[in-house]
């Protein structure tokens, strides 16, 4: 046993290379000074009014995304279940293939689309509806969110609904449920650990990003994910920037928390 | 008997593959009727259109003289044990059992009672609240019976709900069945492959195969009066072998002539011939009609199972007899009249192909 | 559910989903630079593409990593789902909860803590440091997937080839490899996926002129994005889209010879 | 046993991707430039001619390229920034002096420009001018009617609500601002900065997008009515559109040279050198023109263009506009705090 316990020997070095000591130089950064002398500025700058604006505007885009996401994917999810095999494994596909194309030109595609005098008012005026303008708003961040991690929830409520035994929803109707009361009873409780993974596969990104807020939101809106960055780009406070990603890392261990929580079948519902 | 369900001229495709071609069926109120048949044959399509979790291509199901052909499955007055149970894995024993009627609105004390009484009939008093991977399998099947007689179904549909148990649990639960169908006086519709069960436990038995009802009658009827080659292959073992109808009450086998009991095939008529093989009667060479020479022969407890084969066709003959001939052995084979069953020869195609891989 | 009604919404999803899609794909064939205005067909951006250094470099690097990272990231990856399975539960957990972290932690926490660990140590940035980066977050998709086939049966089977007088090695290369094969497979294609589209830590950690596609494309948003770049996704989404619909095919009629 | 081996597998794999992160033989020159700032087909003719192999990146804003080159985290050997950068990197010992003999065709490049570069490099020694310009207002004739657009002001006319783009970038931002009050755009006055702020606050709602250098698209796609952008970006616009036209406000604008400069850690400072005297040929620096329609300081390549060009005083700005325009000025470590951080705040906003 101990031999084939030291195949993992590459992986725990790389454990300690690549994710250990990062973290511990991030914890360096942001709690020293640019003197390196020990501080809790950084991290408590999360405070700052500037920052903590930052912060619960992206709570909210997130939530608001992933919320969103979970109500698409949810009923998509036991649509594809319940749709017969040849089909099934085409919509898997369906859905994985937007994928490859790279998210941020697809992300951009949406700029694109949602200009003032793109392509998709062009659609509307065409058929008389007035053209709507959400481009550089923060619905337009909301659908480049649930445009970009859409597959992300979609795929591991599939994962874990389609693993539901048929014969269990069929022993729900027989005994004289409805199909509301399927969905409620049966599928929501049972598809748990998809919904949790997918939830913190969807929430985490769109908390952190910058590149959408910054595609779709025309630089009118500064996200956490906006503030690190620039801390590390424009303004090079790096002591900041990390400082501050330490605080982010707390929603981070708050979902590891969450997926621990639930059954180890959400891990696998990632694929 | 009152008629409770009918099925009448039902047709079901699955692709290009036909399952069921104009299936007809009548079941009586308190019957404890089988479907027989080897996996494949429509079965388990027929419990799932009676359930409403397929429908019908063409046809109409009645129950109680009301077209339910549309119903959909929640609707329905009556209720499915699952092969695998379909036990919900995230609820406990008691919320499992409490499921239809919650649904049903029912209040929280008739609930609590019905569950105790269901407990109590599948003799599974306290597990209230346990948690169902907890459960082994003969549990499992116990409450998934008490999930679905809670809510009092006019009959109750099982989808080989003994298949998952070892044989000694399958035997207990057999007679298990038997007792619970006789307490609460509903129908029982039993899918099952397993012809032992089926006799065991069936008041009426339908052998099915490709979609196609072969024989419908009581246990005794189906295994001593088999209709045609595929019913006598499929319940206990057999010998069939051709034969030629002299005349009324005389057939030919094998260059012999046996009387029997069976009559108006005409005269001269090729037949099919069906011998069970502990009704061969082996006897010293030259006691009997055929001539055999014993090729194999095995204890299976009460008798000795042997392989004889005759010496006119080479035909192999299962015997099964109490006394012990040795191997290599030359003996004589008779038959009692009553005790010899004929069968018009297959007509269709289908059945020829059964006829051939016999 | 009425059928109609779920392939409206089907349908509804998908449309948004390939709308973008459409869009790139269309404007790629677009005579003008702009993207407001259709003005013609024309395969100049597809010429551009092909001349132009910059976006061939960028997709060489993009694959010269992503295969040399998912490559890496399977091998160490496979390795550790076995040798996970040897350990205690406690420290199973423990492992694993590792495991978790590049996957649920930010992109951007994960692309900067990469980069101040590189800086600390005076690694400058360069080709090497994006291959690091990426096999750190590729590792943990290859155990997630290799990880639920090595179970009780693997152990078995390779225990029986011990028993048959097989060496250590060739019970692992001859026995459990193959078991794991499925699970392998599907790690490095998802390691794959995610090296060729990760966009934050590459832009963290990439050194002078190293360019991916995504980094390419985001210096380029900003500037305006020239249409050869929609050219070149156009050529990588179909040839994807081509490859799985092979893989497909393939694999259908791999299983029909099963069933016949 | 097997421990050991697995370990030094491992150790030998690390060590083999560490060796090969070297970078590949023959000559090259790394160049870090804005996006899109020279023709890409020079690279070729140089490469062509030279021998040497350029690597080229891109950053969006000088205050992408700083903490890259301060902190040495890739290493490049040629950059253009803008001039306060240049003084900041001066400042900070982070680039090294150009040794002109390998430059002859610096004689090129107009002493009106490297008299101006003086602001930010007092010395000449460390900078060769690329382009120069100022920003302005890009606007829609059609879509603004009858009102006159020659004020910064204009960009907070409420009629334009939605349709007017601002500049994404820190310094140019609150140029904007800063022009409108009176103040110069290197104040570093808290108290004028609040002020700014909160006039940029005020605009924020009528903005359609802060944006680059994608100022153009926009307007020239008509998505906007107005926008702030550099005159160099003029000509280009006006042939994806011909209803635009720009202005340089009355209160005076910023006059931007960015220049080539050489980092402290270049290790293929030669080939840097060679890159510079090739963009100092006239024929080079026109060519470069005709394709940026950037102003170029290079005055025996204007020697070459045509005189309409020439004398486009949108592109070749006046003296009078020159003088009316100031050069930003970095603001030291402090300024450039405060700036970020009420930078901040408007965007949080």
């Amino acid at each position: 046993m101990t031999s084939k316990k030291a195949l993992a020997t590459p992986f725990m070095i790389w454990i300690v290379a690549g994710t250990i000591i990062p973290i511990g130089a991030i914890a360096y950064y942001g709690l020293t000074d640019r003197n390196d002398r020990f501080t809790l500025e950084n991290v408590l700058a999360i405070g700052n009014s500037v920052h903590l604006q930052a912060l619960w505007l992206s709570v909210l885009l997130a939530l608001i995304s992933t919320v969103i996401c979970f109500l698409i994917a949810y009923p998509l999810a036991i649509i594809m279940k319940n749709s017969n095999f040849g089909k099934r494994g085409f919509m898997i596909f369906l859905f994985i293939l937007p994928m490859w194309m790279n998210f941020l030109l697809r992300t951009m595609a949406w700029q694109v689309l949602l200009e003032k005098n793109g392509v998709i008012n062009g659609m509307l005026e065409a058929i008389g509806l007035p053209g709507q303008e959400i481009i550089n708003t923060l619905s337009a961040i909301v659908l480049g969110m649930v445009y970009d991690f859409l597959p992300f929830m979609i795929l591991p409520i599939y994962n874990v609904i389609s693993k539901i035994d048929d014969s269990i929803i069929e022993a729900a109707y027989d005994l004289g449920a409805s199909t509301s009361e399927v969905i409620t009873q049966i599928y929501l409780p049972l598809s748990v650990p998809g919904i949790v993974s997918g939830v913190n596969m969807v929430f985490i990104p769109s908390l952190t990003t910058f590149v959408i807020s910054n595609m779709l939101g025309g630089g009118k809106i500064n996200l956490i994910g906006n503030i690190i960055e620039q801390e590390f780009t424009v303004s090079s406070n790096w002591n900041l920037g990390s400082g501050l990603s330490l605080v982010m890392m707390l929603f981070i261990v708050v979902s590891m928390i969450f997926l621990e929580r639930f059954d180890k079948t959400g891990e696998d519902s990632f694929i | 008997m009152k008629e409770l369900i009918k099925l009448e001229h039902i047709t079901k495709n699955f692709g290009n593959l036909r399952v069921l071609d104009d299936f007809s069926l009548t079941v009586h109120e308190n019957e404890f009727i089988t479907l027989l048949g080897p996996s494949g044959c429509g079965k388990t399509t027929i419990l799932r259109i009676l359930g409403g979790f397929e429908t019908a291509d063409e046809g109409k199901i009645f129950f109680e003289e009301k077209d339910i052909t549309d119903l959909p499955a929640n609707k329905r007055n009556l209720n499915t044990v699952f092969q695998k149970y379909a036990l919900f894995p995230h609820m406990n024993v008691k919320a499992n059992i409490a499921f239809g009627l919650k649904i049903n609105g029912k209040s929280q004390k008739y609930i609590d009672d019905k569950v105790d009484y269901a407990l109590n009939l599948v003799n599974l008093k306290g597990f209230e609240n346990r948690s169902i991977d907890k459960l082994s399998g003969g549990q499992q099947q116990r409450i998934a019976m008490a999930r679905a007689i809670v809510n009092e179904p006019k009959v109750l549909l099982l989808d080989e709900p003994l298949g998952a148990l070892d044989l000694k649990l399958r035997q207990e639960m057999q007679y298990e069945l038997i007792r619970l169908k006789k307490e609460l006086g509903i129908t029982f519709i039993y899918v099952t492959h397993d012809q032992e069960e089926a006799l065991t436990m069936s008041d009426k038995v339908i052998v099915i195969n490709d979609g196609y009802i072969q024989q419908m009658g009581t246990p005794e009827e189906i295994y001593n009066e088999p209709e045609n080659a595929f019913v006598a292959d499929f319940i206990g073992d057999s010998n069939i072998i051709g034969g030629t109808m002299i005349k009324d009450r005389l057939v030919k086998i094998n260059g012999h002539e046996f009387p029997c009991i069976d009559e108006g095939f005409g005269n001269n008529k090729l037949v099919d011939v069906v011998i069970r093989p502990e009704d061969v009667i082996v006897r010293e060479r030259g006691a009997g009609k055929i001539n055999g020479t014993v090729l194999t022969r095995v204890f299976i407890g009460v008798h000795y199972e042997m392989l004889i084969k005759s010496e006119e066709n080479e035909y192999e003959w299962l015997v099964q007899c109490y006394e012990k001939y040795d191997i290599g052995e030359k003996v004589s084979l008779d038959v009692i009249p009553s005790n010899i069953q004929i069968m018009n020869k297959p007509t269709s195609s289908d059945e020829e192909a059964i006829d051939l891989d016999i | 559910m009425k059928k109609s009604l779920k392939f409206i919404y089907i349908g509804i999803v998908a449309l948004f989903l390939y709308l973008p899609i459409i869009a790139l794909v269309v404007l790629s064939f677009n005579e003008s630079k702009s993207m407001a205005v259709f003005s013609g067909f024309s395969l100049k951006w597809y010429e551009e593409m092909f001349s132009n250094r910059m976006i061939m470099q960028a997709v060489i690097n993009t694959f010269t990593i992503a295969i040399t990272a998912s490559i890496t990231a399977t091998i160490i990856g496979t390795l550790a789902a076995v040798g996970i399975d040897g350990m205690k539960s406690k420290q199973q957990n423990l492992v694993l909860g590792f495991n978790n972290i590049p996957l649920l932690n930010a992109d951007i926490v994960t692309g900067i803590a990469l980069l101040l660990t590189f800086l600390m140590f005076g690694i400058s940035l360069n080709w090497g440091t994006v291959y690091l980066a990426h096999v750190t977050f590729c590792i943990p998709y290859v155990i997630l997937s290799v990880r639920p086939r090595v179970n009780k049966s693997t152990n078995t089977l390779y225990e029986a080839a011990l028993d048959l007088g097989a060496s250590r090695t060739y019970a692992f290369v001859k026995v459990v490899l193959p078991e794991l094969r499925p699970g392998i497979l599907a790690g490095f294609l998802l390691a794959f996926t995610m090296s060729v589209d990760d966009f934050v830590i590459t832009h963290f950690t990439r050194g002078a002129g190293i360019n991916t596609i995504s980094t390419l494309i985001y210096s380029q948003v900003k500037v305006g994005i020239r249409p050869s770049l929609f050219a070149l996704s156009t050529i990588i989404f179909v040839m994807v889209l081509i490859i799985l619909l092979l893989v497909n095919f393939l694999s259908k009629r791999g299983k029909e010879k099963v069933i016949y | 046993m097997k421990k050991k081996i697995v370990l030094v597998i491992s150790l030998a794999i690390v060590m083999l991707v560490l060796a090969s992160c070297g970078n590949g033989g023959g000559e090259k020159v790394y160049i870090y430039s804005y996006g899109d700032y020279f023709d890409p087909d020079l690279i070729g003719m140089f490469e062509e001619e030279t021998g040497i192999t350029v690597v080229l990146d891109t950053y969006d804003t000088c205050e992408e390229m700083y903490p890259v080159i301060k902190n040495n985290s890739a290493s490049y050997d040629v950059l253009c920034p803008s001039d306060y950068m240049i003084e900041r990197l001066i400042d900070e010992d982070l680039l090294s002096e150009i040794n002109f003999d390998n430059v002859p065709n610096i004689k090129n490049i107009g002493d009106k420009y490297m008299e101006m570069s003086k602001e930010f490099d007092p010395d000449n020694k460390y900078s060769v001018p690329h382009t120069f310009g100022t920003a302005g207002i890009l606007y829609n004739t059609e879509m603004v009617g009858d009102t006159v657009i020659d004020s910064w002001e204009d960009l907070w006319n409420e009629d334009f609500s939605g349709e007017i783009v601002m500049q994404d970038s820190i310094r140019d931002t609150f140029m904007v601002a800063e022009k409108i009050l009176g103040y110069s755009l290197n104040t570093v006055d808290e108290d004028e900065l609040k002020e700014a702020t909160e006039l940029l606050k005020e605009q924020k709602p009528l903005v359609y997008k802060y944006a680059n250098d994608s100022t153009r698209d926009i307007l020239a796609s008509e998505s906007a009515a107005m926008g702030v952008i550099w005159n160099g970006e003029y000509l280009y616009a006006l042939e994806l559109n011909d209803k635009l036209e720009f202005v340089v406000p009355k209160e005076g604008s910023q006059l931007f040279v960015d220049s080539w400069v050489i980092t402290k850690t270049s290790e293929n400072k030669e080939n840097a050198e060679a890159w510079i005297n090739f963009m100092c040929r006239e024929d080079i620096a026109k060519q470069n023109f005709e394709y940026l329609t950037y102003s170029c300081p290079n005055v025996a390549a204007q020697a070459l263009l045509d005189e309409d060009v020439l004398n486009n005083e949108k592109v070749f700005l006046t003296d009078e506009t020159i003088d009316n325009c100031e050069v930003l000025k970095d603001l030291g470590p402090e300024g450039n705090e405060l700036y970020s951080k009420y930078w901040k705040e408007f965007k949080a906003e």
